[in-house]
């Protein structure tokens, strides 16, 4: 790949109250960061399931960032303590697996820091840089496509098609 | 497991240069003390000065240098801890330190100018810490006699616990380290108001009058309070204290005489050693504990 | 073994439980589990080295729990469990599965136990988790027997890999584990075997949305293995049945244990050992480490 | 599903730095995308007109916004497409302001990026469910926690709306801290004066449920209906019967052996005893830990001199449950313990300065004792150590506030004030005697406040040197205090005959504790956290709890009772509709599949997961299973995380959704 062009996708779960919110106001206080994250809206970083950084990973991204309510500071009291549970655990297992620590990082952003917000994710993106494609996951994903080409791209379309009778 | 490593902990020594003219005595007492507690140290080999004095008020960059070229060289010799009896030297190292992890610019400076870099975090004690780090127990438990005839005042001086940011060890205004480890060789130690005051500290050269002056407040103080020794951690403080006192009764003829003590000599008292062994000898003011014995205790 | 079927015929014949789970001898060095509702059939029931499965994953099906139960009352089910088995029936218990008064736990003193049937049991050829088991004697039960026996020695390979591992590049490390999981064929028996995964509808059968890719390919697997460990830890008691039920031999107590160990390290939580203790998954501490968070 | 997409311009707030155009082009192109367009402000009157229309004429069931965050105008752009008859859940917004045009400079990568981020929002609209808001009722009667100034203020102004009021307070009167104050700043009217009739009003006040030594001890429940347990602890005296004539504590025979807290320990008390004299409700407590009877089971001469018979030695505490819409928090605040020795490692004491070793270095309150009419000294300035009248006094100003080496980083605010309202105290009471401040600023931003510190040192000759003190020792019967004066550059030495310390305020000890009983945040200090720091100040983040005064941060009195008031207003506008409206972003669990583990039930904060036994035809209970309780969810989705079989959904951000828009990357 040419490391010239190639810049890297990076997915940030954040919580609706206080990064998220964080985030706003690094955009009212026009800091500038890296264009490289698209964050994803959560109500709470308790919220966010380790099947989704896996998600992430094979729809091609090379970083993830999570990030919630500083302890003590969340909207829902204990949703980031049992959030940063999880997470030291699966953190530790991705990296026994042999996903690099930096591939998937963590935060506590509050409403009121959108310079720590633009900070982090600078960093992020620096690091995921200086970090180079994730060539070990994307491998997985290319050949996935080329086997099964309808699966890799259909998801979304099978899914408007058929309605859970369950839920 | 991390308690006996604790224990056994081993230490680079950085002795400095008072440790080996005006105070060799805190130096043999030093060792000695240590060695009967059962920690051993090694002595970091080539050091240099520190740092302190001239450097540091001509030569920023040269201080920081100086005093980083010595812990480069116990990190070289894998040694994870220095102890720096002298507080001028302590002070050197953790400052020096705090500067290399929070500017970049000095770091890669010092880096180049020492063509090393630093890997490891080693960390720099005082004797207070290290006593700390030792365990007061481990004192109690090695005394040899109670030393329940002395009143302390115990004298930190300026440099010892400061800058608090750095010296987290103790409180920078009313620390009382000292106190603690004062009293596991039985003495009493006094409440008292000096000491954390200066001492006149490097003035003792060029400004012996200052010197004189804030030296006496701070023995007039202890005496004020009961005591009847003051132990210090720090060579300069000592020979401010012990040695200006005879400048002292020039200006002061209604002075007395007033023994300052290593706090290694205390404690080296306290697990038996003898006042020549530990070298208190070698101070301007007498010092010997059977004269401040009652003499029908029979005890000493 | 006399006093075990006397003992479970008298539990049967008084009617205190529906059924015995217990296990019965196939051949010299093989046995099988068995469900004993007849009091004739206790002569059946042996208790020895070679009683490898862990009997707790019976105690969550669901057809099994309906025949104890009445529209008066609630039979008991008797189990039969090794020590180690025993955590898993506590860890059951803590996740609500199953209520403490409604089993019958049988346990043995143990000293270790076959590393696969067919083997004979000596010290080349314990399984690995005997080997540093700490726990030959129940820690919950309502009857015990057997005698107290020397464990044999043996090393502990199992910790030597993990380490290994450590000490591999992330690179290798991955590629280590891709290899492995790459025979995955996803039949599903550590699912099957583990007492924990007792889950009516498994993550991975869920499919609106497709939470793990089931094709026949490696990112699959990889999803797959990855949140089966994820999954158990801080639940996982250790008791090796996945690996063993494994057709393709993928080495999956390394994660589990590899995840036990940080539950040690970090929370100083084994699961499965108190019914005291909260579960480490669904408490939390306000001085967990906060490292991880920038 | 026709879906529309509606790019915002923002004047040129978006448009300067993403090409809009070109965004609603490429979204055209999107498999279920009926209708994209760009607009100038579609927020404005003729852009949310556009969308209306839009939505009629293309006959869209979804539509997807890229404009503003959806902190700003998701409510607006959701109530037009309601009123164009779609559901108000089926709108989603792509955040292209705050976190995209704002904070990038290269039109071409975040034009890129626009384009992305409003791919996700298709993608999420796509599985959006029409979803309805939910009604709760509410509970018409309010629980104010604390009974100082801020308790009582919002106590009254709730009652007097004509709600029921519960007020809790800990100690045996409410009163407060304002109750201990000699003066008050900057009018120098009496404290007590202008307080003990507003105790008096709560007393009486119809409405409103006095529980004096009580304690809140649970919260159970949700905004409209909260179950709050709370525990009453025995005065070991019947309130029914006493009738306050006081003849139990003239009799009392311990008169020496408790320090009267109220007086700061300056003055003791009968082990039977009220707290001070205006005290509400006047019905003394008897103290166990020093009365006779209870340590050794002999005297009982209160029980021989009551003639009502109101001393009971076997009363026990009694817990009672109310049913409570919405808590106010007002527990106040405490000083910083300067002495600190051992209890709390969090703060460092401040031991070179002698509090608790000399007597005559007191701190803030102590002073107010002495300084009042009431206190131990009946107004005259004596010192505690001998009664002499101190000709030379020091006040120290910032000990523990703003000292980020040992003590806390915040200004407590109302030092300067009170420190110059108490050395003209001093000064009016002494003339011949000498006032020095030491001070690290002067803030006296507030009305009449400047003028009143002027007014300290020009009228009353109150000496201010500007500097810290470093260390306070006793010489000769002075307090040597040692210090210096920076605008001189000079080291100075004071001999003083009594010196004040003016120590921080700090939340009371219990206020992390109770704040996780109640369920709100609280920062690193203890302090309660408000729900937006400049539009939300009196609103917790937890809906239905509202603080007020010193407990959300330090205050003085017309703050506190501002602050108080408005929160009555926030808890009355709350009560006066009979059902709240909640959004409907709640978990639920699929019963089917549910394993019946219990880790959601673990993991929720709020306890809304039940457990719901399911049963067979024959009526058999065959498995136990998790139930939301749809009024008590608060939507974190904490158990959907947590569900190992994934049987609980969050609705608006289930996991469908969140899936389509991690593939939509």
């Amino acid at each position: 790949m040419d490391n010239q062009k190639w810049e890297p996708k990076i997915v940030a779960f954040v919580c609706n109250w206080c990064t998220y919110t964080g985030a706003d106001l690094a955009g009212t206080s026009r800091m500038k960061y890296p264009a490289n994250t698209k964050m994803i809206r959560v109500m709470c970083s308790g919220s966010v399931d380790p099947v989704f950084i896996l998600k992430a990973f094979e729809r091609g991204a090379d970083g993830i960032l999570v990030s919630g309510c500083h302890p003590n500071d969340c909207h829902y009291n204990a949703g980031n303590f049992h959030a940063r549970r999880r997470w030291d655990f699966f953190h530790e297992l991705l990296d026994f697996i042999g996903i690099e620590k930096g591939r998937l990082q963590f935060s506590w952003i509050s409403a009121s820091e959108g310079k720590k917000f633009a900070d982090v994710v600078s960093k992020v993106t620096k690091d995921i840089k200086a970090m180079g494609p994730f060539t070990n996951y994307q491998k997985m994903n290319s050949e996935f496509t080329a086997l099964f080409p309808e699966e890799a791209n259909a998801d979304s379309e099978i899914i408007n098609q058929i309605k859970e009778t369950v839920l | 497991m991390n308690l006996l490593k604790e224990v056994f902990m081993k230490y680079g020594y950085f002795p400095g240069c008072s440790q080996t003219g005006s105070a060799k005595e805190y130096d043999i007492s030093l060792r000695k003390v240590i060695e009967k507690l059962g920690v051993s140290f090694d002595e970091i080999e080539d050091w240099s000065c520190c740092g302190a004095t001239s450097a540091h008020v001509t030569n920023h960059k040269l201080s920081t240098a100086l005093a980083m070229r010595n812990i480069m060289l116990a990190e070289q010799q894998g040694m994870e801890n220095i102890i720096a009896p002298c507080a001028a030297c302590y002070n050197r190292l953790i400052m020096s330190q705090f500067e290399i992890a929070n500017h970049s610019g000095i770091r890669k400076e010092t880096e180049e100018l020492l063509s090393a870099s630093f890997q490891k975090d080693v960390k720099v004690f005082n004797v207070l810490e290290l006593f700390l780090n030792i365990g007061i127990d481990k004192i109690i438990e090695n005394r040899k006699r109670e030393l329940n005839d002395l009143k302390v005042a115990c004298y930190y001086g300026c440099l010892l616990v400061r800058p608090s940011g750095l010296t987290k060890f103790d409180d920078a205004e009313q620390p009382e380290s000292m106190e603690k480890i004062a009293e596991a060789t039985g003495a009493k130690t006094i409440d008292w108001n000096y000491k954390v005051e200066c001492c006149g500290a490097a003035h003792s050269i060029a400004r012996r009058d200052i010197v004189v002056d804030l030296s006496k407040k701070i023995l007039d103080d202890a005496k004020y309070h009961g005591a009847n020794v003051m132990i210090v951690a720090c060579p300069m403080c000592h020979t401010n204290l012990d040695m200006r006192q005879r400048v002292m009764k020039r200006t002061y003829p209604e002075h007395e005489d007033f023994p300052v003590l290593y706090i290694t000599e205390l404690i080296g008292l306290a697990l038996g050693m003898d006042e020549k062994e530990l070298g208190i000898d070698l101070h301007f003011i007498d010092f010997n504990y059977k004269d401040l014995v009652p003499e029908n205790s029979g005890v000493g | 073994m006399k006093e075990l079927r006397e003992h479970a015929k008298e539990l049967l014949e008084k009617g205190e439980v529906s059924a015995v789970i217990g296990y019965s001898q196939v051949s010299e060095k093989r046995t099988k589990p068995i469900i004993v509702t007849d009091p004739q059939d206790t002569d059946q029931l042996v208790f020895n080295e070679y009683c490898l499965n862990n009997l707790a994953v019976y105690l969550t099906k669901a057809r099994i729990k309906v025949s104890c139960r009445t529209k008066d009352k609630t039979l008991k089910l008797a189990v039969t469990a090794k020590p180690c088995d025993v955590h898993s029936v506590v860890a059951l218990i803590q996740e609500n599965q199953i209520h403490r008064e409604d089993i019958h736990i049988i346990s043995f003193n143990c000293h270790g136990v076959a590393k696969d049937f067919g083997f004979e049991f000596s010290g080349d050829n314990i399984a690995s988790k005997c080997i540093n088991c700490e726990t030959h004697k129940p820690l919950y039960f309502d009857k015990i027997f057997g005698e107290e026996k020397e464990t044999p020695k043996a090393s502990d390979d199992a910790m030597e890999r993990i380490q290994e591992i450590e000490r591999m590049s992330h690179q290798e490390r991955f590629e280590f584990f891709k290899n492995e999981f790459d025979k995955c064929i996803k039949c599903y028996a550590c699912r099957a075997v583990c007492p924990l995964c007792y889950c009516q509808r498994c993550i991975t059968d869920k499919t609106i949305p497709r939470w793990i890719e089931s094709s026949s390919h490696m990112r699959g697997n990889f999803a797959w293995n990855i949140v089966r460990a994820f999954h158990l830890s801080g639940r996982c008691t250790g008791c090796g049945e996945c690996e063993r039920a494994c057709p393709v031999d993928i080495p999956l107590s390394l994660l589990n244990r590899r995840m036990a160990i940080k539950a040690k390290k970090s929370f100083s939580y084994v699961s499965g050992r108190s019914l005291e203790t909260p579960t480490l998954v669904g408490s939390f501490n306000e001085k967990d480490n906060d490292e991880l968070f920038m | 599903m026709k879906i529309g997409v509606f790019i915002c311009h923002c004047g040129e707030n978006i448009s300067s730095t993403v090409d809009c155009p070109r965004v609603a082009k490429i979204c055209e192109s999107y498999p279920g995308v009926e209708y994209s367009v760009d607009y100038k402000y579609m927020c404005s009157d003729p852009g949310q007109n556009l969308i209306r229309e839009a939505i009629q004429l293309y006959k869209l069931d979804a539509i997807v916004i890229g404009s503003c965050s959806p902190h700003m105008h998701e409510r607006t752009f959701r109530n037009a497409a309601f009123s164009a008859g779609i559901n108000p859940f089926m709108v989603e917004i792509a955040n292209l302001r705050e976190h995209c045009s704002w904070v990038h400079d290269d039109i071409e990568s975040s034009t890129l990026k626009a384009i992305e981020l409003v791919r996700m929002a298709i993608e999420k609209v796509k599985r959006d469910k029409p979803l309805s808001k939910i009604n709760v009722p509410v509970t018409k009667r309010v629980l104010v926690i604390g009974g100082g100034i801020a308790g009582i203020q919002a106590a009254l102004d709730v009652a007097n709306a004509g709600y029921e009021v519960v007020l809790v307070e800990k100690e045996p009167s409410i009163g407060g801290h304002m109750s201990q104050l000699s003066e008050t700043f900057p009018t120098l009217d009496c404290s007590q004066c202008i307080l003990t009739p507003r105790m008096v009003e709560v007393h009486q006040h119809p409405k409103i449920k006095l529980l004096t030594y009580s304690e809140v001890v649970k919260v159970e429940g949700f905004i409209g209906n909260f179950k709050v347990t709370i525990k009453k602890k025995a005065r070991h005296i019947n309130e029914d019967l006493c009738s306050g004539c006081g003849m139990c504590i003239s009799k009392c025979p311990i008169k020496k052996k408790a320090y009267n807290s109220f007086e700061e320990d300056l003055a003791f008390r009968s082990a039977v005893y009220i707290p001070f004299s205006q005290a509400i409700p006047n019905i003394p407590v008897i103290d166990e830990t020093v009365c006779t009877y209870f340590q050794t089971g002999k005297c009982g001469m209160c029980l021989k001199v009551c003639d009502r018979g109101a001393i009971n030695f076997d009363q026990k505490d009694t817990v009672m449950v109310a049913d409570i819409g919405a808590i106010i928090v007002a527990t106040g605040y405490k000083l910083y313990d300067i002495e600190r020795k051992s209890a709390d490692l969090k703060y460092k004491g401040y031991g070179e300065y002698g509090y608790g070793k000399y007597r005559d270095v007191i701190d803030g309150l102590q002073f107010e004792r002495i300084a009042s009419a009431s206190g131990p000294t009946s107004g005259e300035m004596k010192r505690p150590s001998d009664g002499k009248e101190p000709k030379k006094i020091v006040f120290i100003q910032c000990v523990g506030s703003r000292d980020d080496s040992k003590g806390i980083s915040y200004c407590s605010k109302i030092c300067c004030m009170y420190t110059a309202k108490q050395a003209m105290l001093y000064r009016h009471k002494v003339h011949d005697g000498e006032a020095y401040v030491f001070y690290m600023d002067i803030r006296a931003g507030g009305k009449m406040y400047e003028e009143f510190v002027r007014r300290a040192i020009e009228e009353d000759k109150v000496k201010y040197i500007r500097g810290r003190v470093s260390r306070i020792y006793e010489e000769n019967g002075k307090y040597i205090v040692k210090g210096e004066d920076t605008i001189a550059g000079m080291p100075v030495e004071i001999d003083a005959d009594m010196v004040v310390l003016a120590t921080a305020m700090i939340p009371q000890d219990n206020a992390p504790a109770l704040a996780r009983t109640i369920g709100i945040p609280y920062d690193k200090y203890g302090f309660f956290n408000e729900s937006h720091p400049k539009l939300k100040p009196v609103e917790s983040t937890t809906a239905g709890v509202f603080l007020a005064g010193a407990c959300q941060s330090p205050k003085d009195i017309p703050e506190s009772v501002a602050m108080a008031s408005a929160a009555a207003c926030k808890t009355i506008i709350l009560l006066s509709s009979d059902t709240l409206e909640r959004e409907p972003v709640v978990a639920k669990v699929n019963e089917d599949l549910c394993a019946g583990c219990f880790y959601c039930q673990k993991v929720c904060p709020f306890g809304a997961v039940e457990v719901k036994d399911v049963k067979d035809i024959n009526g058999i209970v065959y498995k136990e299973v998790a139930f939301i309780n749809q009024g008590v969810c608060q939507g974190c989705g904490t158990c959907t995380a947590t569900c190992l079989s994934k049987s609980i959904e969050l609705s608006g951000f289930n996991n469908e959704e969140i899936f389509a828009e991690i593939a939509a990357l």
